[in-house]
């Protein structure tokens, strides 16, 4: 899923705080956590479907089909959905990170002779992962959210393109089956952050 | 008297000099590049909508006041929709509409999300277990799905989409809320204040209150750019404003099918939305960095 | 013996938005091979960011202007503050004990891990010599069943016994100099009489030279030889103990040990507070920055700047113009 | 032994506490966590009586149980000829404009968003002591001059003040009402060493200018406690082990537990230090959700036979006025 790429996109970011890599991403997440998701497909769509031709524009064929235009396909949808989660993940890890660096135990850390390197990898890192985690959680939200338009701008036959389509249709029944389906996926996913927060997290443990 | 306080001692104080929260604000609203343009831009946006019909050239409902999907000119800087009616007056009408749904979705969401916060955060008990159960059973719901999905069953129109949204974000204020009351709670002025016998309300008014209102201004900020971009996925998906009334969202939706023939007709209500988002994201951030006080001293 | 830690002239101030605070302005101390000696002030007075600058670990806005650190006869302000000399003596030879042993390590680290971290990067221990050294450290400082604790972390231990695990770990690689800065005030008085008994007979042990920063006149008495007195910024009075005890010669060090309870106080004994408040060192005048307070100041006070230490008897030193001659009791 | 014309204030009966440890969604009671476990004192009418105990010992619990905080398990606490474990909320108003606190932290005993002068007025305003503006004002200069402050800061707001005026203005604002009783939690432990003797004098004035004024001073440090105390009783897991008056317990301590409690505090004399006997506690003070069986510092005593395990000691008079709990004295 495109959260892995968000997380770890946000890492990077983090880490390199203050030099350079900090002044060029920064500005650009917050670039990202403004634009709306439609209108960036809209964007994309201009540029590289219809002034460029690179991509198709829209559409949804199956990867057994045709793998490759599969692949092609997904692109856009998958950058549009997707930036949402890199930005505001770079924004979380980053204040995250900052926050944790304050910390004793950082000092101490510093105190014991260790390099810069060390420091953050061994002593920052996990703990400034903690708060990003919970905020993960609502980005799953927030992509099913997105998913709904990315799916009506692409025309992608998914679960929000069929909740839109039934609710302007007044097709209640379906209304009720895709909410089902969507807050079941999103209760497991927060079972699943619970439970990574719970091996990240040694002072929290399940009885 | 044990303490006489000499003239020496005002230059000696234990307690460093404050710089007050006017001067923090203005230092980080003038200082720092991006807050000070968001703020420039948010004022603006709020001018426009408020003197809409002096700042429109055109009706932005008259139909054919120039061919339809005209291109930019002197005339309609920039351009006309499928029926011709000019765009930048549709743009300037469309804040008010962006403007109105945030404003009034935010005091109503804020409203009933800080009581039920409060409630929950100072009783504690089974208030505190109802309340955030309910809460976090709405909350594994996507924010724009419940939108979606409330708006459908209550029908179209702005003022249901009003409720829609304040309902989504309801949640989020009564847990923010319901944390800080919990952490406050716990100061000692607020064990002496129910120790000298004063009531619940009293304490919750006088004490709890004005220590989360900052935190709470932030987050009203934020919301507002967030709001601006639901109430725009909304209407961009044909939920919200009825024709003929000008809405960013619908607007890009209108252009979306013409993108070839007129980009400029789905490009510009974008850049309306994203500068409006961008701004409040930005004074918001300013906001809490400017108040917040583990930042006291660093900035 | 000789001198194994010389901090002369140390500056290091923080530029904050409400302006430039000098937290230490112009410190001198020197310590010996196997000496415990003690850094006394209230707080503010610059004593903790004094330990940081030795260590070169004080935080932007702070930042150490001039001054030298003197060990083994090597300027350790010469490296860079992360340079891998400066890396090198960190821990090894110069290690530090924190205030707040509930925050001072890592949450999400097992003791273990935090404990062999050190003997890796110095001692080229490897992980398994590493993990049976920390079993026998942390027999050494007193925690029960450290074969099994091991793999605990922090959060399951209490504030003393992570105490005990800080001193473990300062004097994992058997360091020249141990800088504890309030040891154990966060702690409860019985713990407290443990871990400095603890800390003073495994200092002797290793021959490690200890410094106590602290605020509690009492701990100074009971086990530094000698000591520094500093009041905002500044060492105001040094000498040793038995001697700054016996004849205080600085009016503050005077009113410090009048203002305090003691145990053996006879009944009706009246407190003597030190009127004011502790200065801010933000804007200080160029004058000795005690006056204000000073029950004994006389007009050269207000006139001349701060006094420089001034050799009274042998090894005393005071930096005052009127110097008290009266007993602390 | 109380003297027939002395009037006692606070009597506090057998008090227990007992905080439910629940486990589980269902809240099942697993444990009871025994804060105060029969207590039992009183307190005389412009006394002071020191609490003093290490953290986790139940003073904190205490005074937060005679202000009616936490409601207690059993016992009675007589304030004023009253029970006040069985007044209803209403007439609670009416006691409690007769009691105060004095919290240890006074950074967060103030609410920062609200004058200095509002903070003092704020008990008296919540008793509709006064009817205009004026004579609330009135007051609140009568007791900023008190407490020693200048009333031109009347309107100053509490970041603007430093840790020791900010201790005089909760004084000032405990004394609003005039009451009869003052539970001073730890006031002093979170000040400056010179500054607490400017707060410890100023509550021994008060209670010598005001009539009928009576403290429940709770603190860690013995010395402190002894100082301003006219007796102490000493705790140790939620019980009161030894209680008498304060000159007695440091010429004659009788609790093993209250010996090595002096014997842990430093003495600010480096030549009276020389001459103490050192009593180092061994451990740590057990869980209060597991105490040890019978006496329970037995576990840790110096003194400990097997019989201590088998009953809990009563606290008996050894004449004198002093009482203590333990089976060896």
């Amino acid at each position: 899923m495109s959260v892995t790429v968000g997380l770890s996109v946000g890492i990077i970011a983090a880490i390199r705080r203050n030099r350079w890599p900090d002044k060029v991403f920064t500005p650009l997440t917050y670039l990202g956590t403004t634009i709306p998701t439609f209108w960036l497909g809209i964007l994309l769509i201009y540029v590289f479907g219809l002034r460029l031709g690179w991509l198709p524009i829209a559409g949804y064929t199956s990867p057994t089909k045709d793998f490759f235009f599969s692949i092609r396909q997904t692109v856009m949808p998958v950058i549009c959905l997707s930036l949402f989660g890199i930005a505001s993940s770079a924004r979380q890890m980053r204040s995250s990170m900052l926050e944790v660096i304050q910390q004793d135990y950082i000092r101490t850390a510093w105190a014991k002779g260790l390099s810069e390197r060390e420091v953050i990898q061994k002593h920052a890192l996990k703990n400034s992962l903690l708060p990003v985690i919970t905020i993960m959680g609502f980005q799953l939200r927030m992509i099913f959210g997105g998913s709904v338009i990315v799916e009506t701008i692409f025309a992608i036959p998914g679960m929000g393109s069929l909740l839109v389509s039934s609710i302007f249709g007044q097709d209640y029944v379906v209304v009720q089956a895709v909410t089902l389906v969507i807050a079941i996926i999103v209760l497991l996913v927060n079972v699943v952050v619970d439970i990574s927060y719970g091996l990240l997290d040694p002072r929290i443990r399940y009885d | 008297m044990i303490n006489k306080q000499t003239t020496e001692e005002v230059v000696f104080t234990e307690a460093p000099p404050q710089v007050s929260e006017w001067r923090r604000l203005r230092r980080v609203f003038l200082g720092r590049t991006s807050v000070a343009v968001g703020a420039a831009i948010m004022v603006l946006v709020l001018l426009t909508a408020l003197f809409a019909p002096l700042l429109a050239p055109h009706d932005p409902y008259l139909v054919g006041t120039t061919s339809p999907l005209a291109q930019p000119s002197r005339e309609h800087l920039l351009g006309s929709d499928t029926l011709g009616r000019d765009t930048l007056s549709r743009l300037i009408y469309g804040s008010r509409t962006a403007l109105m749904v945030g404003f009034v979705t935010v005091t109503i969401a804020a409203v009933i999300g800080v009581t039920l916060g409060l409630i929950a955060g100072y009783l504690g008990g089974i208030p505190y277990t109802l309340i955030m159960r309910i809460i976090d059973t709405i909350m594994c719901f996507p924010m724009l799905l419940l939108a979606l999905v409330i708006a459908a069953i209550l029908g179209g129109g702005l003022q249901n989409v009003i409720i829609a949204l304040s309902f989504a974000m309801i949640p989020g204020y009564a847990r923010v809320t319901c944390a800080m009351t919990l952490s406050v709670r716990e100061n000692d002025y607020v064990i002496a204040s129910q120790l000298m016998g004063a009531s619940d309300g009293y304490t919750v008014i006088r004490h709890i209150l004005p220590n989360i209102m900052q935190p709470l201004l932030v987050m009203v900020t934020m919301q507002l750019g967030s709001l601006i971009l639901a109430e725009a996925s909304l209407s961009f998906l044909g939920i919200g404003i009825e024709p003929p009334g000008a809405a960013w969202g619908a607007m890009v939706s209108d252009g979306y099918r013409y993108l070839l023939k007129s980009p400029i007709l789905s490009f510009a209500p974008g850049v309306a939305i994203m500068l409006t988002v961008f701004a409040f994201n930005m004074v918001g951030d300013g906001l809490r960095d400017a108040l917040d006080p583990r930042l006291r001293g660093l900035l | 013996m000789a001198e194994i830690l010389q901090v002369n002239n140390l500056v290091t101030q923080f530029n904050t938005e409400a302006g430039l605070v000098k937290a230490v302005d112009g410190l001198s101390f020197h310590i010996k091979e196997q000496e415990i000696i003690s850094i006394v002030g209230e707080s503010g007075c610059g004593k903790s960011v004094s330990c940081l600058s030795v260590m070169q670990l004080v935080r932007p806005p702070g930042k150490i202007v001039e001054g030298e650190v003197l060990f083994q006869d090597k300027n350790l302000l010469e490296y860079e503050a992360n340079d891998s000399e400066m890396r090198a003596i960190r821990g090894a030879d110069i290690a530090m004990i924190f205030q707040e042993p509930m925050t001072s390590l890592n949450p999400v680290l097992t003791i273990g891990h935090q404990l062999s971290e050190m003997l890796i990067k110095h001692e080229n221990f490897s992980k398994e010599d590493a993990l049976k050294r920390v079993v026998e450290l942390m027999e050494l400082v007193g925690i029960p069943d450290a074969e099994n604790r091991v793999n605990a972390y922090p959060h399951q231990f209490s504030g003393g016994m992570r105490q005990r695990v800080m001193i473990a770990m300062a004097l994992s690689c058997n360091p020249k100099v141990l800088i504890a800065d309030e040891p154990t005030t966060a702690l409860d008085v019985t713990t407290q009489a443990q871990l400095l008994k603890l800390m003073t007979d495994l200092v002797q042990r290793l021959h490690t030279s200890l410094i106590i920063v602290t605020h509690n006149l009492g701990l100074v008495a009971r086990y530094a030889e000698r000591i520094y007195v500093m009041y905002a910024g500044r060492v105001i009075e040094s000498g040793t103990t038995k001697e700054i005890f016996a004849n205080p010669r600085h009016p503050y060090t005077l009113g410090l040990l009048r203002c305090v309870p003691r145990l053996d106080d006879e009944e009706g004994r009246k407190l003597e507070p030190i009127d004011g408040l502790p200065p801010n060192l933000i804007n200080m005048p160029p004058t000795c920055a005690f006056m204000p307070r000073c029950s004994r100041k006389q007009d050269v006070c207000r006139r001349e700047p701060w006094p420089a230490l001034e050799e009274v008897s042998e090894g005393h030193f005071v930096s005052c113009y009127v110097k008290s001659q009266e007993k602390a009791r | 032994m109380i003297g027939m014309t002395e009037q006692v204030i606070l009597q506090v009966k057998d008090l227990k506490l007992h905080f439910p440890v629940t486990k589980g969604l269902l809240r099942k009671k697993v444990a009871d966590v025994k804060a105060v476990d029969g207590v039992t004192f009183d307190l005389i009418k412009n006394e002071t009586l020191g609490l003093v105990g290490e953290s986790g010992c139940g003073k904190t619990t205490i005074g937060r149980c005679i202000l009616r905080h936490y409601q207690p398990t059993s016992g009675q606490i007589i304030f004023d000829g009253e029970d006040i474990t069985k007044t209803s909320r209403n007439d609670l108003r009416k006691t409690r404009k007769k009691m105060a606190i004095i919290f240890q932290d006074p950074y967060s005993s103030m609410n920062p968003r609200t004058s200095a002068g509002t903070i003092v007025a704020e008990p008296m305003r919540i008793h509709k002591m006064y009817n205009s503006n004026a004579e609330y004002n009135n007051r609140v200069i009568e007791l900023f001059k008190m407490v020693g402050l200048d009333p031109s800061m009347i309107g100053r707001y509490p970041h603007e003040f430093s840790g020791g005026q900010r201790q005089r203005i909760v004084v000032a604002r405990a004394l609003a009402c005039e009451p009869d009783l003052i539970v001073c939690d730890e006031p002093i432990s979170a000040l400056d060493v010179s500054i607490q003797a400017q707060i410890i004098n100023l509550l021994k004035e008060l209670q010598q200018s005001i009539d009928g004024l009576s403290y429940l001073f709770i603190a860690h440090d013995l010395s402190v406690v002894r100082h301003v105390s006219d007796r102490v009783a000493v705790m140790y897991l939620g019980r009161i082990v030894e209680i008498t008056r304060s000159h007695a317990l440091y010429k004659n301590p009788l609790h093993p537990y209250t010996r090595s409690l002096l014997s842990a505090i430093p003495i600010p004399d480096p030549f009276v230090e020389e001459m103490r006997e050192e009593i180092i506690l061994e451990g740590e003070v057990p869980s209060p959700l597991n105490p040890p069986a019978g006496c329970s510092f037995h576990p840790r005593c110096f003194m400990a036979t097997p019989d201590c395990a088998k009953g809990v000691p009563p606290l008996r008079d050894v004449g004198d006025d002093h009482k203590v709990a333990c089976f060896r004295v």
